[in-house]
């Protein structure tokens, strides 16, 4: 029977291996899932490619991942936001690197991604930098790129509310990434601050239906990145 | 003709039958599409001890058995347009995320009704190419586009005696090499790179029985 | 200040000129805008292109629409329901064009012509007769074709709930195209069996947001297609 | 350098009054972006008998004010990662969705500050290109490219003196053309195809100071 519930964040994040690729939602610190982050880095994978709007900020959560030297690669479209230091540091030194990604056009491949979409055109770019490298199509009077859809072998989530079937809710603006991650992850691992049992959440009412998303482990007081580097936390 | 194919007796299993069969090879916690016709029949079938999540592309994950009489809603339906219930734990959403779930690979399963089947797995199944007909796909494309696994159900020859089980397909196809397995009164085969590999005869049929309606070679069952 | 609604059917589809191409919301009867639709006809408009999954059932509704002759073309992916006879036997009469698109296809290019995307990749009807005249590539080890985004002049589709922002939700399975439709009308005129004050509707509820919506039209108890066409009614 | 240019007396409108002034020419019911710095200040604004609704990329549309002292919450943010609050009415959703929203034509009214604006619309305000600089984007292009109508509020010249309003941008575009209208310290001025179209100086701010200031012709008022 279908139960997606795991019992610890150890076990949830085990069989993350080295190189994988890694999508962790969160738009600065809404949504984002520091407590599987946290986990992650304790589980000691590495040469990882993250895909995340920012580079997170201070040194816990994704910028702890960063600092641990885990991340290879990071996929993004503002690695540089208020008390982000660590990415920075690294980049400045090439020790990381980086594929800017306009917001929209982020939030869209990942959505291709989970969709079945290998590749579609947008308007964003056009006329930029960040068009260099890709190919150009015009249709009726406006040019587009071509982007390529993005998936991931794991994603990471955070959500407000989860069933055992891993239908999810999301809190306010934090629900952000966490929808388009949880389609584009071959494996979604979701942190939920509660777990209900199933029929709770109204069918109507339901962001995430439960086949995006394959483990879901109770983080009932997820903490604040904010509160975390106000406090000058460094984890671990 | 032989003499086997006008008797009117029933051979091999009933449409229940052959939906209680598919059922048996689907594994637990599976999302699964069925089809319209005998596919929709399978939904009654879960072994014992197994769950499987039912996903109909009008936009409902854990779609339920049909209402009792008079309890229906016209805005539950199912693919089919049928009204239908919702289990515990199910969720209403729109077609572009419906389909995303089609397209995207989520959906683990799905079982399709055929007009033929290739051997080497091409399905025909929306449409007989006739100059009078209307042309109709519905989400058929999309599923054999985007399912994992594509288990195809249906009567073994046509209404007419015709073999479904083809060595081309004459008709406009669904998809190219898509199927999988094939469940239908006679046999339960699967598509290999060698072509129609019969993995089980239904009770009462001999291989003989079987291979005289299949429109290509069955490979035999390895001793 | 904003307020969406408007005070009849007969003002909210006021302005839909001959030849326009109207998207009509709806899987068979689910979510199909019967009163809108009979509003259409009384308008008069005619020579339109009319997007929808079916093409309507009985003389009522969408059927009624064509039998009218007003719908010079119909995109869809299933025009063969049961109890559809208006269009097959104008079809077979060579008195209406039909451009046949897969229903996963034909709702995905609505979504990419409200979000801007002219135009996406996707495997479905790789290989089969409807491929024929789309241009195709391959992208890692399988083939796609290119399908373009589909938009409308108005979008007509049925709510259950509104408020005077044009915020929507919907019921069941009703939902189906009315999202992606409402994103894609250049004016989208919705139905809705209750309109409700602003901040009724849980914001985290909201399904169809009102940026997309321009005009909503209270009908309180729509009718059912499937009773109209067992009674035998024929509209008008 | 004029006398003008190093007098340390205030010319021109504030911050303040350069959102007031923009918030003037935002037509009723519109649905407004707001960019971080003094676009975020137009919300204060809103004209008498007028109704703008905010959007804010990360995922809400009806974005109201920042919460009182102690009463916000970190996961209801803006695009600056302020702290906001939902008014009613409001909608909350998911970045495909936020940025179809943009992408697809559905907001009419962005506001957007600049590092440049060329005379013929092209808008610079994401890089300065620096060969030490990260990179970072946003969602600045998505904006740019997908917003009907783009205004740019940014003080006349940089804090070194130098013009923001340039005959060609030197700096990585945001867009190419996209720019309509500037709204500055000095000056309202419309992007036209003969270049900066003065529709109105600050009180205080002669033609002649304003067109020193500017990197570009400044066409005057027609009488």
């Amino acid at each position: 029977m279908i139960d997606k519930r795991v019992e610890s964040l150890a076990s949830a994040v085990a069989d993350i291996c080295d190189g994988a690729t890694v999508m962790v939602g969160g738009f600065g610190e809404a949504g984002s899932p520091i407590e599987l982050i946290h986990a992650l880095i304790d589980q000691g994978a590495t040469g990882l490619t993250v895909i995340n709007n920012n580079t997170g900020s201070g040194e816990v959560g994704l910028a702890a991942l960063i600092k641990a030297g885990r991340v290879a690669k990071m996929i993004c479209s503002y690695p540089r936001s208020l008390n982000s230091t660590v990415f920075p540091e690294l980049y400045k030194a090439g020790k990381i690197e980086l594929e800017l990604v306009p917001q929209g056009t982020l939030a869209e491949r990942i959505r291709a991604g989970g969709a079945g979409i290998p590749a579609f055109f947008t308007a964003t770019s056009v006329g930029t930098p960040l068009e260099i490298g890709k190919e150009k199509r015009t249709f009726g009077s406006r040019e587009y790129v071509l982007e390529f859809g993005l998936s991931a072998d794991f994603s990471l989530i955070k959500c407000k509310r989860a069933d055992p079937y891993g239908n999810l809710i999301y809190n306010k603006t934090a629900r952000n990434f966490g929808p388009a991650m949880a389609m584009a992850g071959k494996v979604t691992i979701v942190q939920s601050e509660s777990i209900v049992p199933a029929g709770e959440i109204d069918p109507e009412n339901i962001i995430t239906p439960g086949i995006f998303v394959n483990r879901v482990v109770l983080v009932e007081n997820p903490q604040h990145e904010s509160a975390l580097v106000a406090a000058g936390v460094s984890y671990p | 003709m032989s003499p086997e194919m006008s008797n009117s007796e029933i051979i091999g299993r009933t449409r229940d039958e052959m939906a209680k069969r598919v059922a048996q090879d689907i594994p637990d916690g599976s999302y699964v599409n069925l089809g319209i016709g005998i596919p929709e029949l399978i939904a009654k079938f879960v072994p014992e001890g197994r769950e499987f999540i039912y996903h109909t592309e009008n936009g409902l994950l854990g779609m339920g058995p049909s209402p009792a009489e008079g309890e229906g809603n016209p805005e539950l339906i199912n693919a089919g347009k049928r009204q239908v219930t919702a289990l515990p734990g199910a969720s209403y959403f729109h077609h572009p995320d419906s389909f995303a779930m089609i397209r995207g690979g989520h959906i683990d399963l799905c079982v399709l009704g055929a007009l033929q089947v290739a051997k080497n797995g091409d399905l025909a199944n929306w449409s007989t190419g006739g100059p009078d007909a209307i042309p109709a796909v519905g989400g058929a494309m999309d599923l054999v586009a985007g399912v994992k696994c594509i288990f195809v159900v249906t009567q073994h020859c046509t209404k007419q005696g015709s073999p479904k089980l083809v060595d081309e397909c004459t008709y406009p196809l669904t998809g190219p090499g898509v199927v999988n397995r094939i469940y239908t009164d006679l046999a339960v085969i699967e598509i290999t790179p060698r072509g129609f590999q019969l993995i089980e005869l239904s009770p009462g049929v001999s291989f003989e029985y079987a291979q005289e309606r299949t429109g290509a070679p069955l490979l035999p069952i390895a001793p």
